[in-house]
C-alpha cells in the first residue's frame, strides 16, 4: 500500500479535495428558516468592520469609523457598516417620543410626531454621503495605509423621507425672505447646519428611512435631513428641528470646523457641495494581489453637482488613460461603481482613477489642488488617488502632484 | 398651508424650549450676564477636567484659546494662521462671531452634560474664555448689552469669506483638470509615500480584507516582502 | 399651589412634555462611534422579523419565513430582513472551500475558486427576486392576514458577479447545441434547476454579493445565481455547477413542484418568469389607520419582463382608478415603489394596485386569473390584492374578482 | 476561451464526483440495480421515520405514493389530478419521468444525510416505491438497463405541458387586463374575506408592525373593534 504522502500525492493528482471528498455542508442537513429573524453576515466576513483610525481623534464620541470601502461592491452600502461621523456620541431616541418642530421665517410654527411625517407624501432616492473630511488626513501627504481610512467616511443609501420642501409649504415658509435654513439635531451636541433655500426647495429631504428599513441610531434614528451632494455634517441626524431665516447661522461647525485653510490664511466657510471624485476601492492599499495575470480593477465615482459622465483609469501614475466601465444605475448625486480590465505584468504600476460628472467638471490632480488650495486645509479633498503596486503585488498609498 | 392636516401649531412654550440658536447678529441671545470671575469658577468646576484650566491645552482636546495677538484684535485676521510653524488652530484663531461660541456652549457643552448651564453661566464662562484670549479685561461683565464691543474685537472676524463656488449647486470650480487620455505628464513623480511606520499604524491590515477574492490583506505584522 | 392633576393640565396647554422637559438623549453624551463595528438595527424596530406561517410547511429546514414587506420603504431590502426559502436548510460555507465547475458541452470543463471568480469582469445590478409560490395560499381565497404572509416572498438587491456568459465563453460553452443550462448548489439538497441559454446569455449573473456586501449565508454565500425576471427557485443557492445541455433535465423542483395545475388536470412546466405584479404595503391588511384623513398610500411594483411603465390605484375595489407617482430610479426586472395621496373619509373602502410593465401587459384581476388557471393551482399568482378599510380603520385581506 | 487564465480543468475524477445529474433521457444514469425486497429494507431504516412505512402517508411529509390508478399507468395521465377531493398531490402524482426520482433520492435524500446513498440503494428504495405505487410488481429489480420500460409506465408521464409563454422572457402571456381608468366595474363584489379565525392565526399582528407611523398593527389578541 501507499505511504500517506504517496497517498495524498495521488489524490492531489485526481483533484482537489474540496471536490473529491464531501463537504458537511452538502452531507447535512442545515439551519431552519428565521434562524436569525434578523439576519448577519456569515462569520468569514468578520475582517469587514466599521473602524477608528488610531490618533485621528481625542475621545471615541467626537470621532468616526471609517466604512471598509475595500470590501464593498456595487454603489449601496450595507446599514451595518455604513460610516459613523458623531459629535457627541450616538442615542437610540425611543421614536415615539420624538417630535419635529418647523419655526422662523413661517406662518405658522409646528411640531409633528412621526407618526405625522411618516403619513405625508415620502420619496424615494438613492444617494452618497460623504463627509466633508474625508480623506482630509491624506491633504499635504500620504498618511494611512488603506481605502478604508482614506475615502471611508463615505456610503450610500436608499432614503426615503418627505421634501423638505412639502413640509415649509405646510407651515407656510416665507420663501422671499427666508433664504437660509437651519437644521438642528436631538442628541446632546444638538448640531447645527445652515442650509441654503435652493436646496430645501430642490432636493433636501426629511428622510426616516434608509436602504429599506428605518434609519439606524448611529445615522439618526428616527429623523435626519438628507442634502443631496452636500457635506455630511449638513445631513443633521436625530433632526429635531428646521428654522428658516434670511441669515447664515455661522454654527460652530461652520466656523471652528468645515471650514477650508487657503494659503493666504484665509478660511473658506459654506463650503458644502461634495465636488466630483472618484478611488479605486480593489486593488487598493494594504492588499496583496494574487499573482500577475487578469485583474477587475473596481472602484466608485461620484459628484454633488450632479451625475458621473465618465470614470478614466490610469495604470501609470497619470500619463496614459483608458475609460472604464460604469455600471447602472446613474444617478444624480449617488455613486457609480466603475470597472476595468487589466492584466498585471508583474512590474510596478501605479493606479489611478479621475471622475468626470455632467458639468463636465474633472476630478483634480494633487497637484492642481495644491496649487489653488495649499497644503494646510483639511476638508474638501477630491484629488486623484494613487495606489503604487510593488513588485510584490502590495499596494500602497502614495500620491502623485 | 397645512394642507395634510398633520402636524399643529407650536405652543409658545415650545418654542421657548427649543427655539435656542443665536445667530451673528445676536438674534436669539437671551438677555443675560456673567463675570470673568465667576465664569474662572464654572470653568475650573465644569470645563477645564477635559479643556485644561487656562483653556490653552492640555493632553486631550484642541485648545479654545491661543496662537491670537493684540494685532489680530486690531486687524480682525489672525495671522498664525498663515504660520506652519502654529502648531494647533484654536477655536478663537478661527470662528469669526462671538455668538458661535455662545450658541455653542449653550446647546453643547459640558459635553457630557450638555444643555445644563443656565444663560447667566454661559456668558460668565464665555466671559472667561474671551479674557483668557485677551479680549477683555479681567473685570469685565460679559452681558446681551455690550456683547456687540466684543464682536468688535474678535481676532479672526475678518478672517472669513463665504465662498460661493461650494455653496451653490451651480458654484464655479476653482480647480480646472481636463480628460487628457494619452502622454498627459511627462514623467510620474511620486510626491509622497506611505511611511513605513504607517504600513502597520491602523493594525495589522490582514485582519482587516475578506479573507477570499483577487486580493489579499498584507500581513504589517511582518516587514513588507521585497 | 395647584394639585398635581391641575399641574399636568396646565402643562399640557403649555405644551408637549416631549419638548418642554429635555429628553435623556438631548442632554446626555451618547455612545462612542464602533460601539457596533457591525451595527442593528434600533431596539424600537424589533417588531419587524422574517416570520413563518404557522402550519404552511412541516418542517423549518424546507420551509420559508417571509420578509415584512408592511415596515419597508423605497425599493431597497436590508439583507437582514431579505425572505428565506430552503430545501434542506441553510447552510454557512467556508469560502476558501468553495468551489464552482462548469461542465457538460463545453470544450473544457473548468474549475473556479473563490478567488478567481472574484477576479473575473464583475458587473453591478439592481433586482427584485421573488419565489414562485408567493401568494401562493392565496390562489383559491383570502387566507392570511398581513402583506408580510400574502407577499413576503419578495425582496430587492444590488447583485454584483460575473456574467454567466463570460464563464460560458471561458469554458468554450457550445452555444449552437447547447440550449439549456443546468445549476446545482453546494447544499444539501443541491437543488438543480433548468435555465435558459437564452437567459444565461443575456442577463444572468454568477453573483457573489447582494447590496454592497458578500451574500448572506441564508442567501446562498458565497455564491448564487441571479436569473432577473425569473423565480426564485432557479437563483440557485451555494452555486458549485453550471452544466450546459441539449434538453431541460426535468429535476424534481420542475416537476414535483413549481409546476401549475391547470383546470383541466395538466401540469405546466418551466413556468418561470414572474409576471407583472404589485401590491400596497402601507396601509394593508392586519394594520389600523390612525383616524381619518391624508395618508400616503405606498407599495410595490415588479415585472419579471422588463420595467413597471405605470401603477393604478383604486379606492373603491377596482371601479375607479388613479395613476400612483413612481420613485427612481426604475429599473429593468426590479421593484418599483409607487406612492398616492388619499384622503381617508372614515368610511368603507377597498383599497388595489394594478401595475403595467414596458410590455403592455395589464397584472389581472383574481377573476381574470381564476378563469384561465382555475383555483387550484399554487404558484404565479400575480392578481391584483385587496385591502379592505373597515370603518374601525383596520384593514382586512379580501379577494375581489 | 480562457481568457482569463483564470480557474483550471476540471479532472475526471472531479467531473464523476460532482456531474450526477440523471436526464429524462437517462444521460448520466449510473449503471447498477436493486430489488423491492432491499428498497423495503433501506425504506424502513432510512426514510420511513419522515416519510411513513409506505410512503402513502404519515403526520409530517406529502405522500410520494398515491393518487394514482391502473387507468393513469395506461393513459399516462392522473385523473385525480382533476379531483378537488383527492386530498393531496403526491409525487407519483406529479413526476412524469422516473429519472427525476432517481436524479433526486441521490443527491438529497436521506433529508439528514444526503449524499449518503450508493447507487444500487437508490435503485433498491426508488424500487419500493414503484411497487407500492403498483407501478413494478414485488418481485422487481430495477437496474438501468430496465428502467425504460418503467417510464413507460410512469402514471403521469403525459401530464405535463412546457408552458413556452412564462419560460420566454418574450412568452405570450395567457391574462389580458386593461387599464381601464373609470367605472370599470359595474358592481364590486368581495368573493372572499379573510376568515375570522385567521385574523390571530399568524401571532398578534400589533407585535408585527412598527411602532410609529402611519398605521399600527392590530390587536388580534382581542376581537376586531366594531
Ligand atoms: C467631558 C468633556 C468636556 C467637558 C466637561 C467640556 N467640554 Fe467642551 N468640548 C469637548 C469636546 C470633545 C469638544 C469637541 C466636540 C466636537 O467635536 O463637536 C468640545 C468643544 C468645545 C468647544 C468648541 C471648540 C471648537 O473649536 O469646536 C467649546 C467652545 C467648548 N467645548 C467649551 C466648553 C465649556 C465652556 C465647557 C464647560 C461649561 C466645556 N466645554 C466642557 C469636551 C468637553
Ligand atoms: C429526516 C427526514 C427525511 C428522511 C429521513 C427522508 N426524507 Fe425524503 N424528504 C424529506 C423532506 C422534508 C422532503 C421535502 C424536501 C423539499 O421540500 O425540498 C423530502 C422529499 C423527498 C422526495 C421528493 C418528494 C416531492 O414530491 O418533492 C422523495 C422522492 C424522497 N424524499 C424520498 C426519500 C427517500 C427515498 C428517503 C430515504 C432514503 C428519504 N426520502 C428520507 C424528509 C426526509
Ligand atoms: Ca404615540
Ligand atoms: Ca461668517
Ligand atoms: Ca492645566
Ligand atoms: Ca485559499
Ligand atoms: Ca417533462
Ligand atoms: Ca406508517
Ligand atoms: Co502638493
Ligand atoms: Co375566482
Amino acid at each position: 500500500a501507499a505511504t500517506p504522502a504517496a497517498g495524498a500525492a495521488a489524490q492531489a493528482a485526481q483533484g482537489d479535495p474540496m471536490i473529491l471528498q464531501p463537504r458537511p455542508w452538502s452531507t447535512m442537513l442545515g439551519h431552519p428558516v428565521a434562524f436569525h429573524p434578523y439576519g448577519v453576515p456569515s462569520k468569514y466576513e468578520a475582517n469587514l468592520q466599521r473602524r477608528q483610525s488610531p490618533g485621528l481623534t481625542q475621545t471615541a464620541q467626537a470621532s468616526v469609523a471609517f466604512a471598509p470601502l475595500q470590501g464593498f461592491f456595487g454603489i449601496i452600502t450595507p446599514n451595518g457598516l455604513h460610516f459613523e461621523r458623531h459629535h457627541q456620541g450616538w442615542v437610540d431616541i425611543d421614536p415615539d417620543q420624538h417630535r419635529f418642530m418647523i419655526n422662523g421665517m413661517v406662518k405658522e410654527p409646528k411640531v409633528y410626531t412621526m407618526d405625522d411625517l411618516m403619513r405625508m407624501p415620502s420619496v424615494s432616492r438613492i444617494h452618497f454621503i460623504e463627509c466633508g473630511a474625508n480623506t482630509g488626513m491624506e491633504w499635504g501627504n500620504a498618511a494611512v495605509p488603506t481605502v478604508q481610512y482614506t475615502h471611508g467616511m463615505l456610503s450610500c443609501c436608499e432614503y426615503t423621507g418627505v421634501p423638505l420642501k412639502v413640509l415649509l409649504d405646510d407651515c407656510g415658509a416665507d420663501l422671499k425672505n427666508g433664504k437660509y435654513v437651519l437644521a438642528e439635531g436631538n442628541d446632546g451636541s444638538s448640531t447645527t447646519r445652515t442650509i441654503s433655500m435652493e436646496a430645501a426647495l430642490d432636493d433636501v429631504m426629511v428622510a426616516w428611512a434608509m436602504n429599506g428599513e428605518m434609519l439606524r441610531p448611529e445615522n439618526g434614528y428616527p429623523l435626519r435631513l438628507v442634502v443631496p451632494g452636500v457635506q455630511g455634517v449638513s445631513w443633521v441626524k436625530w433632526l429635531r428641528r428646521i428654522k428658516v431665516g434670511d441669515q447664515p447661522w455661522n454654527a460652530m461647525n461652520e466656523t471652528s470646523a468645515y471650514v477650508d485653510l487657503m494659503p493666504d490664511g484665509m478660511l473658506r466657510q459654506y463650503t458644502s457641495i461634495q465636488e466630483c471624485k472618484s478611488v479605486i476601492t480593489s486593488p487598493s492599499g494594504g492588499q496583496m494581489l494574487m499573482g500577475k495575470g487578469y485583474y477587475n480593477v473596481s472602484g466608485l465615482a461620484w459628484s454633488g453637482r450632479g451625475k458621473i459622465k465618465q470614470v478614466d483609469v490610469s495604470f501609470d501614475g497619470g500619463r496614459n488613460w483608458r475609460t472604464a466601465r460604469l455600471e447602472t444605475p446613474i444617478l444624480d448625486k449617488c455613486l457609480t461603481r466603475f470597472n476595468i480590465d487589466w492584466v498585471w505584468d508583474g512590474s510596478p504600476a501605479i493606479l489611478q482613477s479621475r471622475a468626470m460628472d455632467s458639468t463636465g467638471f474633472v476630478q483634480p490632480r494633487y497637484g492642481q489642488l495644491h496649487a489653488v488650495r495649499g497644503t494646510r486645509s483639511t476638508y474638501h479633498n477630491n484629488a486623484i488617488q494613487s495606489w503604487q503596486v510593488a513588485d510584490t503585488g502590495e499596494v500602497f498609498n502614495v500620491h502623485v502632484e | 398651508m397645512n394642507a395634510f392636516s398633520l402636524g399643529r401649531e407650536a405652543t409658545p412654550a415650545e418654542l421657548q424650549a427649543w427655539n435656542i440658536d443665536v445667530r451673528p447678529d445676536f438674534k436669539g441671545l437671551p438677555p443675560g450676564s456673567g463675570t470673568v470671575e465667576r465664569g474662572n469658577t464654572i470653568w475650573d468646576s465644569t470645563c477645564a477636567s477635559c479643556h485644561g484650566t487656562f483653556g490653552e491645552s492640555n493632553e486631550v482636546f484642541t485648545p479654545i484659546v491661543g496662537g491670537t495677538t493684540d494685532e489680530d484684535i486690531k486687524t480682525g485676521h489672525v495671522a498664525s494662521l498663515l504660520s506652519p510653524a502654529q502648531p494647533v488652530r484654536t477655536t478663537f484663531m478661527k470662528v469669526d462671531t462671538i455668538s458661535t461660541m455662545w450658541d455653542f456652549i449653550y446647546r453643547a457643552m459640558p459635553w457630557n452634560k450638555p444643555k445644563s448651564l443656565k444663560p447667566d453661566d454661559v456668558y460668565a464662562v464665555l466671559a472667561y474664555l474671551l479674557n483668557l484670549a485677551e479680549i477683555v479685561p479681567e473685570d469685565y461683565t460679559l452681558s446681551d448689552k455690550n456683547i456687540a464691543e466684543v464682536q468688535a474685537r474678535m481676532p479672526n472676524r475678518n478672517g472669513m469669506v463665504f465662498w460661493k463656488g461650494m455653496w451653490d449647486v451651480n458654484g464655479k470650480p476653482d480647480t480646472h483638470n481636463t480628460a487628457c487620455m494619452k502622454d498627459c505628464m511627462p514623467d510620474v513623480k511620486v510626491a509622497s509615500s506611505l511611511p513605513a511606520y504607517a504600513r502597520n499604524s491602523n493594525g495589522d491590515l490582514a485582519t482587516q480584507m475578506r479573507i477570499v477574492g483577487p486580493v489579499r490583506g498584507a500581513d504589517t505584522l511582518k516587514p513588507a516582502p521585497t
